[in-house]
């Protein structure tokens, strides 16, 4: 097993229990556009973290060099997950390491059915909740699930990318605005699960633009700004403090 | 460059010849024996090596010192066996290298092409590997000889060994590579063959790109014929004949004979690419270089080549070499004897030239169209080849009398040679 | 009636070359979104393979027989495979004459190596780039790979003949004989090709490749090392244009541009079928196939001339202009 | 008499009903939100709006005219612009160009060959496509490569690419999902002046109940296929069928 | 100037300077010295440099602004080549009509072949493009013999009829195709010292129909019209849309770069009144794809570069034999030479073709862009440091 360096003291917060996800000066381009520039937090076991920031902040930048995709490229810095150097692995290292990315753009993949997108997500080991069980979670997937995944409403993809997500077992999931084009009802739903996905000990980051429902949900939040963090603390203090949302999150 | 009142008369002390052959593509292999020669040949016209058929030829103008006392330079270029890319070549060799002289070639397409490219600029071309009648037929140009025998030839060779050898009383289907060589060649073995009582069943014409016949094979099996002619060359006709092969049409009965396939235009290069399949089977060749040795000394010259080029490369020349270094010291000759590199000039002197000693026994260019007549090799698949150069074996020498045609004959007939064009 | 038999028996088998051709290309072409120029020649490479191992058998020593000369009159030179030498004229004989089939099982370890290293040291650099740019560099390499083999085994066609046992002519009802080798070709093109179904229906392998072609990148966030299939769908695909080459050059006697002559036909075929579509590959090459053959009858070109030159290409039209994606294309590739 | 007439619209997709008897009337110079559940059929709706699917059943009339059986150019040109879900942009041109696209559309029609025109030297053009991407707020980004922009500008850029038209009726298709709450302000600003100073009509689909009834002036529920109800954002709000299906308790 | 801004006047202006200047740029070593096997200003190739250039200009207005591949382009140089000699046939040798002929029935027949191919996009478009290219060369190979002289390619001959010029002339040989009276194959020679260069009627000729195709590539290329044909390419649902029809501006584009190529046909068949059917063949076509590609697609000057490049090579390495290389070579010691020699062999003479597979793979490799990237590069390399400072600046978050 690799060892973790400590870099809990640099993050600017208590340090309680140590971190189990942890982003150490981490630098993000795309080509030549230098994105992500220097940024380090951690995440710990169980814990949802709120990312916030407004459009172009840098926050799937964020996202996607974790989950070590081969754009952005990542010119320095180091990311660990549970003692496992994330910084070293390419992207399906990193998810077989128990990382899980819902993208932004949802990316149902075309040409497969329903239940094959599933299928696809459960063939490289470690396997997650079994299908009937996210049938259950996402009863409209159950009953779409010959139907060509791209071919389904904007929510159903949604919720597909969720299930796929899921059906993996990770040990941290990553959520791209997770809440777009949902109907009320169903973030309600997908908020219940979180949380009880939580409870079962996972460790979430989550990305969205409907700030006061993700900090409402998450123990802590990190706000980017044009690619640097600017607040890091928990998500109860960024209800409070009014300043800091008039400025960065307009609310 | 003009000088001299024709294009690019040669001002130094060189002269350059420009060789026009296949480098790539499927003739590559005959173009590739062709340069062969060619080196050769200048080699020997500058007096290099042992003389090779400079020695035996029977005339004595050269003497090894080069052309009218230039060294001999030349250049080389691929005509990739496509119209466009060898006059683009020829053009080169005529514009940027100072060509006096363009010689080779591999398709008769191409010779055409080349041909008309040369009477235009007012150069000499020598041809090398052309077949079709055309070529000297209604295509003919002023500036343009052709050493190498054409399809009536080959036809008029041909009927009475097949004759001998099979019956007058033959079906022949034919199978025809799309195109001017294929169609004139047709032409004239079905002439020839018709003449002697055959009776021709079909003529199924086949796309030049085919690579795999069993389609128009198949049919010849129930049409009734007992002979297959291929008038195909290079890699079409090793798959036709592979083809024949493979569907039994050598073991076949037919009216109570043998199914025959004849191969009208042969090269050693073929057969070796044909392997067994080859093996006796009767087509006809312009020369051959066990010549000398089987059919005597009429063929002087035969010996003396085959010895210069087995040294040099390890192995006999084809007849694609020896028409391309006969037509090579042709031209030398014909410069030094009429003393002077102007096509003009050159041309009188090939035009009724006679001669003897370069492999193919005495030998008339005639002025009417510039076709060279000689005797013509009837030849056949070796059953039992002496060694791996010995693919072919000779059947008989046709000799020129029986080959010669009217310059006026209808299968040559459509175009005029015009006049010599000198250029500049 | 008999005509109309063989012309489809010879149908089926142009097909079995087309479909084994365009199997192997619609592989990487239709499931990898590679446009391979190069595929063509790899169907080259395989029957010189043949013609290598062939060469490899006959390795011989020299003896001198001074009752002989050669063409220089030199004393001739004999030579003896080693093969007969150590098994004896008769098995050494017999191992020379299966050349052919022998040299199926010498050619699937030359072409895995040849799919996997040109997959890991080019291709797949060529995923991402644009279809214009995989064109250059796969033809630039075809031109090369023909170079090569044209450097060593020169221009002309070399015979590979099949074993005496599987040539000649099978009686198959009265008055209608077929070539042997040409109906084993034709079983071993449909072995083939079920071998290659068997391994993408039964597997999840295909659909994951299909995947990785439509979104390489969530394929990765789903712990799918996509690389590694990828390279072993190119070591396949070029395996099975291999063997095509192997087992046609008993028909045709394999040479250097062999592969160019299939190339574009197998893109036609290959679209023709459908991108993405492997059924639809080999449907569409045994159809072209059959309607070349008959195409190529006397009685069809005296009624429209020319009409064998162009048939395959008129076909094509008018099945993509009758259905938009081939015969059984998908939506949305390479469209 | 509505701008906008649908009638009896039913489309299936297979076995699956995603429209039947739809009826929809949009008056001019209103703002009509069509809401509900996902996978309720809205963007179905749309598609059968701008020629994108064509409707097994019914009738749809658009000032007067049919729009069924047209190419989705001809509709356009008959005064309706779409935005969707996942932005439709011109990735590969810069943000001007694609401004400049629709300006061109405009002006010629849906052909007309300027081969030896010079593109930029449409002063006045230039300028109005200028000024739009000033109201949305993207001028500083008139260089920019548009398919390296975050997802929330180019679903801007794509909306100011519509509203560049001039065109009768704006379709809208969840036009703030994923767009900064900030941006979304904005945005709403933006729609509100154009619904004053010019001659529009506005159908909006969309999730986010704040845009809904900040805009809305008429709301169609549309649930399984079928609207469910129609009426005033008022009444809507309250309604305890819409408050079950689609909105949950939180509003 | 003309028109356009700066940076196109002077692109333009550098290409006019390099193509009028090519007798000289193209000639650049010494008559006798063994590099003059490099030399490419000789008319023939000069010729070649741009009519391919303009054949690639053309292909790129389809293919690099709508990305749409055409596999059958070859085929309008074919039609074209055809109708310019049936013109010299017919007519006159005057190759304005022969010309003007050319670029109107390529236009014909591109409109047929583009209505009915672009029904289809991508890979589908590709192979109905290639399906016609290649029955019009099967056809022109074989039955079609009558008008084009099937595999020999269609010649003039002395019988021609001519109507508005003489059938042969008066020494008896073919007339020499011209503009007016100035004869194509016309040229002047001048000797620098050592140096020679030749100026031919011939290329200026084509030459300045290129630098006009050139122009007008330029001017589509910043055209609304052309920015149409990028916005197909990007995204055609968008451009539905947005109330415009990509069909007709596809079509156009087709029929222009159809045009162009009709017009190179006519400008090789001026030049050399020969018309082969290879010249329809799929690899002529698969050739401009090449020149395009190799070059930098969508950019302006790229093909003319890539079309450059093929035809250097196909015309200067293939002549490069064993002996020449004896000759360069021969100031080394005997085994030396000999080494040199072999190791240099596989690639030139009959193996240019493999340098050229080489090159199409390293282009490809190291410059995506094409030699219009290497060119970039070179250029960025020259700036030097002073780029590199400002990158910092201009790399920040565009927020
Ligand atoms: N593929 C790309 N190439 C170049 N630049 C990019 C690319 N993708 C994003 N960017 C730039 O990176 C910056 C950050 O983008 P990112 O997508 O991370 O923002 P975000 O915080 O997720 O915004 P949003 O809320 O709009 O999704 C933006 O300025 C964007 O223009
Ligand atoms: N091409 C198709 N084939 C099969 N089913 C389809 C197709 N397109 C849409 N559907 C189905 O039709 C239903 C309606 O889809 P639609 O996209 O209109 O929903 P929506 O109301 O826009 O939902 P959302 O708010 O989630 O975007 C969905 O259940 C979807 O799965
Ligand atoms: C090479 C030649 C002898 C035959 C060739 N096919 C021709 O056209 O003439
Ligand atoms: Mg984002
Ligand atoms: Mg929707």
């Amino acid at each position: 097993m690799n060892v973790r360096p400590d870099f809990s003291k640099n993050a600017n917060q208590a340090e309680t229990a140590p971190a189990f996800l942890s982003v150490w000066d981490m630098h993000s381009y795309y080509g030549e556009s230098y994105i992500v520039q220097g940024i380090s937090f951690n995440v710990h076991e169980g814990e949802i973290l709120a990312l916030l920031g407004r459009n172009g902040a840098g926050k799937t930048t964020t996202l996607r060099s974790i989950a070590r995709l081969d754009n952005p490229q990542v010119s320095r810095g180091e990311i660990w997950l549970d003692h496992q150097p994330l910084h070293k692995m390419a992207s399906h290292q990193a998810a077989a390491a128990g990382l899980g990315l819902v993208p932004e753009d949802r990316r149902i993949i075309p040409g497969l059915t329903v239940e094959e997108n599933l299928e696809l997500a459960q063939i490289a080991p470690p396997i997650g909740w079994s299908l009937d069980r996210l049938y259950e979670l996402f009863p409209r997937l159950g009953e779409r699930r010959k139907q060509e995944g791209v071919t389904l409403s904007g929510g159903e993809q949604q919720m597909l990318a969720i299930a796929r997500a899921l059906a993996r077992d990770i040990k941290v999931l990553l959520l791209d605005e997770p809440y777009e084009g949902l109907a009320p009802v169903i973030v309600d739903e997908i908020e219940k699960t979180l949380r009880h996905i939580k409870e079962q000990g996972m460790t979430t980051i989550i990305v969205e633009q409907n700030a006061v429902r993700a900090l409402q949900l998450a123990d802590r939040a990190v706000i980017l700004d044009t690619g640097s963090i600017v607040f890091d603390g928990s998500a109860a203090e960024v209800l409070e403090n009014e300043q800091l949302r008039a400025e960065y999150l307009a609310i | 460059a003009s000088h001299g009142g024709y294009t690019n008369a040669p001002t130094g002390d060189t002269v350059t010849l420009g060789f026009n052959v296949p480098q790539t593509g499927p003739y590559a292999e005959e173009g590739l024996d062709e340069l062969r020669a060619f080196e050769l040949a200048v080699q020997h016209l500058n007096g290099e090596g042992d003389g090779g058929m400079l020695n035996t030829f029977s005339s004595k103008a050269l003497n090894g010192a080069g052309i009218l006392g230039k060294k001999v330079n030349f250049v080389t270029g691929d005509t990739q066996t496509k119209s466009d890319a060898a006059r683009a070549s020829a053009k080169s060799m005529i514009e940027k290298d100072g060509a006096i002289m363009i010689s080779g070639g591999s398709s008769s397409g191409v010779a055409v092409a080349v041909q008309g490219l040369c009477q235009e600029a007012g150069i000499i071309f020598m041809a090398g590997l052309t077949h079709s009648n055309d070529t000297t037929g209604k295509d003919k140009k002023a500036n343009g000889f052709r050493h190498f025998f054409n399809a009536y030839m080959s036809a008029a060779a041909l009927a009475p060994v097949l004759n001998k050898l099979y019956g007058s009383d033959r079906r022949a289907y034919h199978l025809t590579a799309d195109y001017t060589w294929g169609w004139t060649q047709q032409e004239s073995i079905q002439a020839a063959t018709e003449a002697m009582g055959w009776e021709t069943v079909n003529n199924v014409l086949t796309p030049l790109a085919s690579t795999d016949f069993s389609s128009y094979i198949a049919p010849v099996l129930n049409s009734g014929a007992d002979v297959l002619v291929l008038n195909h060359y290079g890699g079409n006709m090793v798959n036709s004949l592979t083809n024949a092969v493979q569907f039994g049409l050598r073991e076949k009965q037919v009216n109570g004979k043998n199914f025959e396939i004849v191969v009208p235009l042969y090269s050693e290069l073929m057969a070796k690419g044909a392997g067994q399949n080859i093996k006796g089977i009767v087509g006809s060749q312009n020369w051959d270089w066990k010549l000398e040795n089987q059919m005597g000394s009429r063929y002087i010259g035969t010996n003396a080549f085959v010895k210069s080029f087995g040294e040099k490369y390890g192995f006999p020349p084809s007849q694609a070499a020896q028409t391309c270094y006969a037509q090579t010291l042709l031209y030398a000759d014909a410069v030094t004897r009429a003393g002077s590199f102007n096509p003009c000039a050159v041309a009188e002197a090939l035009e009724g030239f006679e001669f003897d000693g370069l492999g193919n026994g005495p030998t008339l260019y005639r002025a009417d169209d510039h076709q060279c007549f000689k005797d013509v090799l009837v030849v056949r698949g070796a059953e039992n080849p002496g060694n791996e150069f010995e693919l072919v074996e000779i059947v008989e020498a046709t000799p020129v009398e029986q080959v010669t045609y009217a310059p006026d004959h209808p299968m040559f007939a459509g175009g005029a040679l015009g006049t010599c064009n000198p250029g500049a | 009636m008999d005509a109309f038999l063989l012309q489809t028996l010879n149908g089926l088998d142009k097909g079995s070359a087309y479909a084994l051709i365009a199997l192997g290309l619609t592989l990487i072409f239709g499931t990898l979104g590679v446009v391979n120029f190069a595929h063509g020649a790899l169907f080259m490479i395989g029957a010189f393979c043949s013609v290598t191992l062939q060469r490899i058998l006959n390795l011989s020593y020299e003896t001198v027989d001074p009752s002989k000369t050669d063409f220089l009159g030199n004393p001739l030179k004999v030579k003896t495979p080693y093969v007969e030498s150590w098994f004896g004229p008769e098995t050494g004989g017999a191992i020379i004459e299966w050349s052919v089939p022998l040299a199926i099982i010498f050619a699937i370890p030359v072409m895995l190596a040849i799919g996997f290293s040109m997959e890991r040291g080019l291709i797949k650099h060529f995923y991402k780039r644009p279809h214009a740019d995989q064109i250059l560099v796969t033809f630039g390499l075809a031109i090369v790979l023909q170079e090569i083999i044209k450097y060593y085994y020169g221009a002309n066609p070399i015979q590979t003949p099949a074993p005496e046992a599987l040539s000649g002519v099978a009686q198959l009802a009265e008055g209608i004989v077929y070539p042997v080798w040409r109906i084993v070709y034709f079983f071993f093109a449909i072995a083939i090709i079920g071998a290659v179904f068997a391994f993408l229906q039964f597997t999840t392998f295909g659909m994951v490749v299909r995947a990785g072609m439509a979104d390489r990148e969530t394929v990765g966030l789903l712990g799918i090392d996509i690389d590694k299939r990828f390279t072993l769908m190119f070591g396949l695909a070029a395996s099975v244009a291999g063997l095509a080459g192997v087992m046609y050059g008993p028909i045709n006697a394999p040479n250097y541009h062999m592969g160019m002559d299939f190339l574009v036909l197998s893109f036609v075929v290959v679209v023709v079928g459908g991108m993405g579509s492997l059924p639809g590959a080999v449907l569409a090459g045994f159809l072209l196939g059959i309607l070349e053959s008959f195409a190529s009858m006397k009685e069809v070109i005296t009624l429209i001339p020319g009409i064998n030159q162009i048939i395959i290409y008129l076909v094509a039209i008018v099945i993509l202009l009758t259905r938009p994606r081939g015969l059984m294309g998908r939506k949305g590739v390479m469209e | 008499m509505g701008i906008l007439e649908v009638k009896d619209v039913g489309k299936r997709f297979g076995g699956l009903k995603a429209l039947s008897d739809v009826n929809l009337s949009v008056r001019e110079n209103t703002v009509h939100a069509i809401i509900g559940p996902n996978g309720a059929g809205k963007s179905t709706l749309l598609n059968c709006l701008v020629g994108k699917l064509i409707p097994d059943s019914g009738s749809v009339m658009f000032d007067g005219q049919s729009v069924l059986g047209r190419t989705p150019y001809e509709i356009n040109q008959m005064g309706i612009s779409r935005v969707f879900q996942t932005p439709e942009i011109f990735g590969d041109l810069t943000v001007m160009e694609n401004m400049m696209i629709p300006c061109f559309a405009a002006r010629d029609g849906s052909f007309r060959m300027h081969a030896i025109e010079n593109m930029m030297n449409e002063k006045e053009m230039v300028e109005q496509a200028e000024q739009m991407l000033i109201d949305v707020n993207m001028i500083d980004k008139r260089g920019m490569h548009s398919a390296a922009m975050s997802r929330g500008d180019k679903r801007r850029l794509e909306m100011a690419m519509c509203l560049i038209q001039n065109p009768k009726l704006l379709l809208l298709d969840e036009p703030t999902a994923g767009m900064a709450r900030a941006d979304t302000n904005n945005t709403i600003d933006l729609l509100k002046q154009i619904k004053e100073e010019r001659d529009i009509t506005i159908a909006i689909i969309e999730h986010d109940m704040h845009v809904v009834f900040s805009l809305a002036d008429r709301i169609t529920v549309l649930a399984q296929g079928t609207p469910l109800v129609e009426d005033d954002p008022q009444n809507i709000k309250g309604h305890p069928k819409v408050r079950e299906a689609y909105l949950g308790e939180a509003h | 100037m003309f028109g356009l801004d700066k940076k196109d006047t002077s692109l333009l202006a550098l290409v006019a300077i390099l193509t009028l200047a090519a007798p000289f740029i193209l000639n650049p070593f010494p008559t006798n010295s063994g590099l003059a096997q490099f030399n490419a200003g000789y008319p023939d190739l000069m010729q070649r440099f741009v009519i391919f250039g303009i054949f690639a200009i053309g292909f790129n207005i389809l293919f690099g602004l709508t990305g749409y591949l055409s596999f059958g382009h070859a085929a309008f140089l074919g039609i074209g080549s055809y109708s310019a000699v049936w013109m010299f046939k017919l007519l006159s040798m005057n190759i304005i009509p022969a010309i003007i002929l050319s670029v109107l029935i390529s236009g014909i027949f591109a409109v047929v072949i583009g209505y009915i191919s672009l029904r289809r996009t991508g890979i589908y478009f590709s192979i109905l493009t290639l399906a016609f290219a290649q029955m019009s060369f099967a056809l022109a190979y074989s039955v079609l013999t009558p008008l084009t002289n099937g595999e020999t390619g269609l010649q003039l001959t002395l019988e021609d009829p001519r109507v508005l010029g003489q059938s042969a002339t008066a020494d008896g040989s073919i007339p020499v195709t011209n503009l007016f009276g100035a004869e194509m194959r016309s040229s002047f020679d001048m000797v620098v010292g050592p140096w020679s260069f030749t100026f031919s009627v011939g290329y200026y000729v084509c030459a300045i129909a290129m630098l006009l195709a050139f122009y007008l590539a330029i001017r589509i290329f910043r055209s609304p019209f052309g920015m149409m044909l990028r916005a197909i390419k990007s995204n055609q649902t968008r451009m539905n849309y947005t109330g415009l029809n990509p069909k007709p501006y596809t079509l156009a584009a087709f029929v222009i770069s159809g045009m162009y190529a009709g017009l190179a046909g006519g400008l090789l068949a001026s030049m050399d009144p020969l018309a082969g059917a290879e010249r329809m063949q799929w690899t002529a076509s698969g050739e401009v794809v090449l020149m395009t590609i190799l070059g930098g697609a969508g950019t302006l000057i790229g093909p003319v570069l890539g079309a450059g490049m093929i035809k250097y090579f196909e015309n200067i390495f293939s002549k490069i034999n064993d002996n020449v290389l004896h000759g360069w070579f021969s100031f080394m010691p005997d085994g030396l030479e000999d080494l040199v020699v072999t190791i240099i062999h596989p690639f030139v003479g009959k193996g240019w073709h493999l340098t050229l597979g080489i090159i199409f793979m390293l282009v490809v490799i190291f410059l995506p862009g094409g030699l219009v990237e290497g060119g970039q590069r070179i250029a960025k390399a020259f700036r030097g440091k002073k780029a590199d400072d400002n990158k910092s600046a201009s790399t920040e978050p565009a927020e």
